[in-house]
């Protein structure tokens, strides 16, 4: 590991080893450990952040402006917190149309109206033409976690089942179409979205929510490791239960990707107390960005995380290495 | 090897093809097989169409399939 | 029939089926080995008919100094135009993913043709692509070929590391491979045909299906060696795609544009006859004498790494020692894990 | 105004017409509009973001690692509050040398431990060759406001007097003559350093401390023109008591720079009761980042930002516009 | 004795020596502009003595058309190697800093001779340095011609769009602007020596003097110019930088590369053999040749912006209708409040 | 227009000086002041030296200082 690969930046398992020796060892200390969405200060403030640097800066369905918003919207929620405030800090390419940004400030403003947050501090840096490619944003983001709520990636346990808030890797695949001129129709449209309310109401359901983790980078298979991971437990999941559009599946097949890769922008994972499942699907499904929520799989122990196949077969979940290459075999 | 999936050609136009897949469109060569008419599948790899896909063959797979379940039959009769 | 349940019924056939000795089917290509793991297919058979996976996947029998060649080219102020399987393979120095890091100019492509396209539209730039793959890719390769022939398209080249199939099964066999029967790889065919098969049956005796990559289609195949494994023959189960001609059309560009030549196998070695190159007539779009690049020097093996016994199939990737230890799929050793479809890859990815 | 320029990075006037048009009037909120440093949440909650794009990442002084740590300790402390928590994010170009990156997180991990703070979540990008500049590095900060303070940019009324905690310009020159292939003798090095123990001992000092402000992009100048801008004032400053290094100064003067336009980083503008002036120099001056502390200026009812210069005579500060030209005439 | 003491005897001098009338005292060079702005010397200044701003700022006095003439330079795959100075002037469409910004390749130099050298150590690309400035300018960029021939540099060249001095004062006065002496510029003169502006005094009866650029150098040269305005000569204030003759090497290197030619000032119009132009022996290192460059048009004036009356002295900055409204230093609409120097900018920038 | 500043030269090779001024090391052209020797002082404009600074010149200017206050003194005195 000499020089700083692609691959380290694509949710995985080269991500995180690059985090666990460089990062980790470095700043060590508990919050960091923890390796959550977000940090918990101060016994109930969420912290977190996030850069965002996607190509296109504009693509189906959004824009960099609303994913920076969502993102860090979504992850500060992720301990069962509402977010209330965000940071934005913007890098912008020297040339760049001011139009454009105008349009991604707006798309920002609406996002965070949406989410009913407030953008309270903010930062603008100008680079020379060519030391950034258009424009990245970072948002950072405070919430205040909900009464007698107690979300963790550590809180998996045998027997709890695993949702999903919707269909699998639109937000990837959108922006797969949109890079590799694959044209779709209907068009696939990226799923970003803030998920704040739909997890203010999860949280009705207090402890019995244990898990809450949104699958960007990686997608759900990198979120199911993670989860895996800290709780140490294991975790299985049904072929014939995940909801993905025909033609994310299709476009998968044609490039050699595993939708289970691919990121999402508007989907959450939830592990949740088995007596309360049907409850938090009801109540998934009951939210405008919950509508495709489904029960699609359940925590062991078996410490792997496996598949549970069309075939009536079982098989471990293949494991994001980092970055999404199209290939022909 | 070889990914290769299965798409409609709903477009032709000289050497190239417009097929769809679950909603995926892609254009692809057809040069490997001029005889395509649009409604046909293709299998189709790394931009090039290298098969057209016999549907009565397909069909004919499927009673290939039940033709062997005879072989269940037989063998659970053999076994009564 | 629901699936499923169809899939329970070729369980039911198989056993009844089953030999009950050891029968070792040997799947060729590299696709059917990732089908067989994702589908779990293993589960569904018995413990003594065994999938083992040949010499069929494209950066896996890629030999160590051809990679070392590619990774020379990259240094000539080209465009290397690839597929994106090529992207992590490790030479023995570097790898075009580490190339690229380090502000070469490495291309993915999904499609040759795409890489034409790009090199029409970037007269400046010359663009040369990496051709790996055997039957299937090697007419997308050829008309890209033709069409810059045609198009008086100067920028954009060839590196021809192709290979053929027949000859490396030939060559399996001879070195004493133990196989019952071959599950014969479906798109290679689609071009090839059947025929080409023919001596694995009559030389031989052994037998092979030309399978699908359905589930259903691979266990239909299984079921159609055990019937017939005691008078070999070579038989299509993915009628739907390959006829016994093969792809005529495909055929002619190949013979058209290329001509054989001899070719080394990572851990098979060099079999004659098995490699392709370009013909004198288009050998201006030769990148081997264009930028005078050829594979550099002797074959050197990967220490500890077993890829030849996996590609022959003389043993599963967890009996290879380096397995999951020192090699996994985030730094693989051996091409058989750095390959999406190596076999090493598929075992590591999903545990069988 | 229909590209992004340098210029508006730099901070100065086309930078302020930016933010205020582009952002300001998009997101409009009490927080953001007090055009603070940090913002203040939950009554006593400080909260901030800066990017870090600087050229070179290793610079005579310090390293972009550094840098980003103490941006935000120090912004984070301009409420009169403690520092307590960061946030990093990086954005990395494909093939950055992995042994650099550990020499920059390993400062980063220095300077949170000088400060005293923890940096608790982090992010990771990685963009392909070309897309971005070797490293940059976001950082949003949280602190806690001591009691009894009230700082605010808004609070300057005529009579406090100014001060400044030491030399200026030494960052912005430190940086320049990298660029420029300037050599100094001795070199002159970065101020780059964690203000918050200094501000710590400063804010014994209660109500009598107004203002606090960091005069980072576009210097001291436009610090003081916010100062005036937001608390309705004048200031004026005196030529003869600004600590500057002879270096620094010779340095502009040949390349036709204003050192009140050079960026500090170590470096902060005080406005203080003038009751408490001396009081407020000494323990600046006991600090080790305070020792050339001063009292430049004074608070009155202009509504100019003034310099009596060395002549007797007094004229307006030039305010930066943005970018910082060399030139010849 | 103190400054501040040296400063509050000269105005106890000044006083003393003030002539009563108003007396007009025309600092030639924007560099004096920009120091009395800084030193807030006309607050030591009686009301009657008038320091007004001469045609001395080099981006002030370059025509638009000019500047319109470097953006099409910029268009034509160069890299624009030019002072700081010039970045942020528009032209009729366009700046320099927003073609960088449109992705132009626009490099800021220090010095003339830093952008020869990244032309010898960047051979494949063409470097135009753009030649504006006085005659403390042209010797530094006359060298980098001579030292490009001489080491054979092919790919470095200058756009000459240099003036010289005395032919815009004769100008100015011949166009009857009414001053009663002027401060001359200091390092124009370390060049020229000061001979080149006896024909003030001997036909004009103006007075001047060569000055320094510290603020006692300027109130000594006011107090020069007030002693002897009666019988007006020129005289050298700056004796420790300014010889009588000059500096003859760098008068011999401009008479070696350049020779006058005429040129139209901004505010002034043309002026006869005000300008000059690369010699035929060095053209190949004239852009203007070599790119087939010059000034676009009729030069346009840009509507309400006074520039011309500023510069001929006639009005104070602050006399322009959108002085400081719909033109600051942010929004310049004319060249006098861009440039550093330009009278209107020191005006906007230091109240006075 | 010409910001030119007087900075020492500290070492010379050919038509290089090196130059120092409070503490800020630069190269500059001396092709236009031959005679200078180490320790003068140049006038040094956009890399080019374009004056030697005379001391004594110098030292006069201080003096015609002093001239002029005598202007001072006797207008002073004729006001008396
Ligand atoms: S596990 Fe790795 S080292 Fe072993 S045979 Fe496979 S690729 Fe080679
Ligand atoms: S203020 Fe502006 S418009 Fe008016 S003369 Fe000066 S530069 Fe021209
Ligand atoms: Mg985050
Ligand atoms: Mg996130
Ligand atoms: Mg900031
Ligand atoms: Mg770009
Ligand atoms: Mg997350
Ligand atoms: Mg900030
Ligand atoms: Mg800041
Ligand atoms: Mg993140
Ligand atoms: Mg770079
Ligand atoms: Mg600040």
């Amino acid at each position: 590991m000499d020089k700083v690969l692609l691959s380290h930046g694509g949710g995985g398992t080269m991500m995180e080893r690059l985090i666990e020796e460089v990062f980790a060892k470095t700043f060590d200390n508990e919050y960091l450990n923890a390796m959550e969405d977000a940090a918990l200060l101060f016994g109930n403030i969420t912290l977190t952040t996030d850069s965002f640097t996607v190509k296109p800066i504009f693509f189906p369905g959004g824009d960099i402006g609303r994913l920076a918003v969502c993102g860090t919207v979504n992850d500060a929620s992720m301990r069962g917190a509402k977010p209330l405030f965000l940071t934005c800090a913007f890098i912008i390419e020297e040339g760049y149309p001011i139009e454009e940004l105008r349009r991604i400030v707006k798309s920002m403003a609406e996002a965070a109206e949406e989410a009913g947050v407030k953008i309270v501090a903010g930062d603008t840096k100008v680079v020379e033409k060519g030391g950034v490619d258009g424009i990245f944003i970072n948002t950072s983001g405070i919430g205040v976690v909900y009464e007698n709520a107690d979300v963790s990636i550590k809180n998996a346990r045998p027997g709890d089942v695993v949702l999903i808030s919707g269909t699998i890797g639109d937000h990837g695949m959108a922006i797969m179409s949109a890079r590799e001129e694959l044209q779709f129709d209907p068009p696939i449209l990226s799923d970003v979205s803030p998920l704040n309310k739909l997890i203010e109401k999860l949280m009705t359901l207090g402890k019995a929510v244990k898990v809450l983790r949104d699958p960007t980078r990686g997608g759900v298979a990198e979120v199911l490791y993670e989860i895996s991971k800290m709780s140490g437990v294991g975790i299985k999941i049904y072929e014939d239960k995940l909801p993905v559009k025909a033609s994310v599946k299709s476009a998968c097949d044609l490039m050699g990707f595993d939708f289970l890769h691919l990121a999402n922008e508007g989907k959450l994972i939830a592990v949740v107390d088995r007596k309360y499942a049907d409850e938090a699907l009801e109540i998934m499904k009951s939210d405008k960005y919950g509508k495709d929520a489904a029960i699609i799989g359940e925590v062991n122990d078996s410490k792997l995380v496996t598949i549970d196949t069309f075939y009536g077969t079982s098989r471990i979940i293949d494991r994001p290495i980092g970055e999404l290459l199209p290939r022909i075999c | 090897m070889c990914i290769a999936v299965p798409s409609k050609a709903i477009k032709i136009e000289g050497k190239v093809a417009e097929t769809e897949l679950g909603g995926v469109i892609r254009r692809v060569s057809i040069e490997m097989v001029p005889d395509v008419k649009v409604g046909d599948y293709v299998m189709v790899y790394a931009g090039l169409a290298i098969s057209v896909v016999d549907k009565e063959e397909a069909e004919m797979e499927r009673e290939l399939w039940e033709e062997v379940t005879e072989v269940l039959k037989d063998a659970a009769n053999r076994n009564d | 029939m629901q699936q499923t349940e169809m899939i329970k019924k070729a369980k039911e056939i198989i056993d009844i089926l089953n030999p009950g000795m050891q029968f070792n089917i040997m799947e060729v290509c590299g696709s059917h080995t990732m089908a067989i793991s994702k589908y779990g297919l293993r589960q569904i058979l018995p413990k003594n008919i065994r999938l083992i996976s040949g010499p069929g996947c494209p950066v896996c029998v890629t030999a160590q100094n051809e990679i070392d060649s590619v990774i020379e080219l990259a240094n000539k102020n080209v465009v290397i135009a690839t597929f994106g399987d090529l992207i992590r393979v490790p030479g023995n120095k570097s790898s075009l993913q580490a190339e690229r890091a380090a502000g070469k100019d490495v291309k993915v492509f999904y499609s040759p043709l795409d890489a034409l396209e790009y090199a029409e539209k970037n007269p400046s730039k010359e663009v040369v692509f990496i051709g790996i793959g055997f039957e299937t890719t090697i007419p997308t390769v050829a008309v890209t070929i033709k069409e810059a022939e045609e198009k008086n398209i100067k920028n954009y080249s060839v590196y021809c590391l192709h290979k053929t199939m027949p000859e490396a099964l030939r060559a399996l066999l001879e070195g004493g491979s133990k196989v019952q029967g071959f599950l014969l790889p479906g798109h290679v065919s689609a071009i090839t045909g059947s025929k080409i098969y023919k001596f694995l049956a009559e030389e031989f005796g052994v037998g092979g299906v030309i399978s699908g990559f359905e589930a259903l289609d691979i266990l239909m195949s299984i079921i159609m060696l055990l019937k017939n494994y005691k008078s070999p023959s070579i038989e299509i189960q993915y009628k739907r795609v390959v006829r016994e001609e093969g792809n005529v059309e495909a055929q002619k560009i190949i013979e058209e544009i290329f001509e054989p030549c001899d070719s080394t196998w990572r851990g098979l070695g060099e079999i004659k006859g098995s490699g392709l190159k370009i013909k004198d007539k288009y050998k201006d779009f030769d990148a081997a004498l264009k930028f005078d690049i050829k594979p550099i020097g002797e074959e050197i093996e990967i220490k500890g790494c077993r890829c030849g016994d996996v590609l022959k199939g003389n043993i599963y990737p967890n009996e290879c020692p380096l397995f999951g230890r020192v090699c996994t799929s985030e730094n693989p050793v051996g091409p058989c894990m750095v390959s999406s479809e190596g076999s090493c890859a598929a075992f590591y990815k999903y545990g069988a």
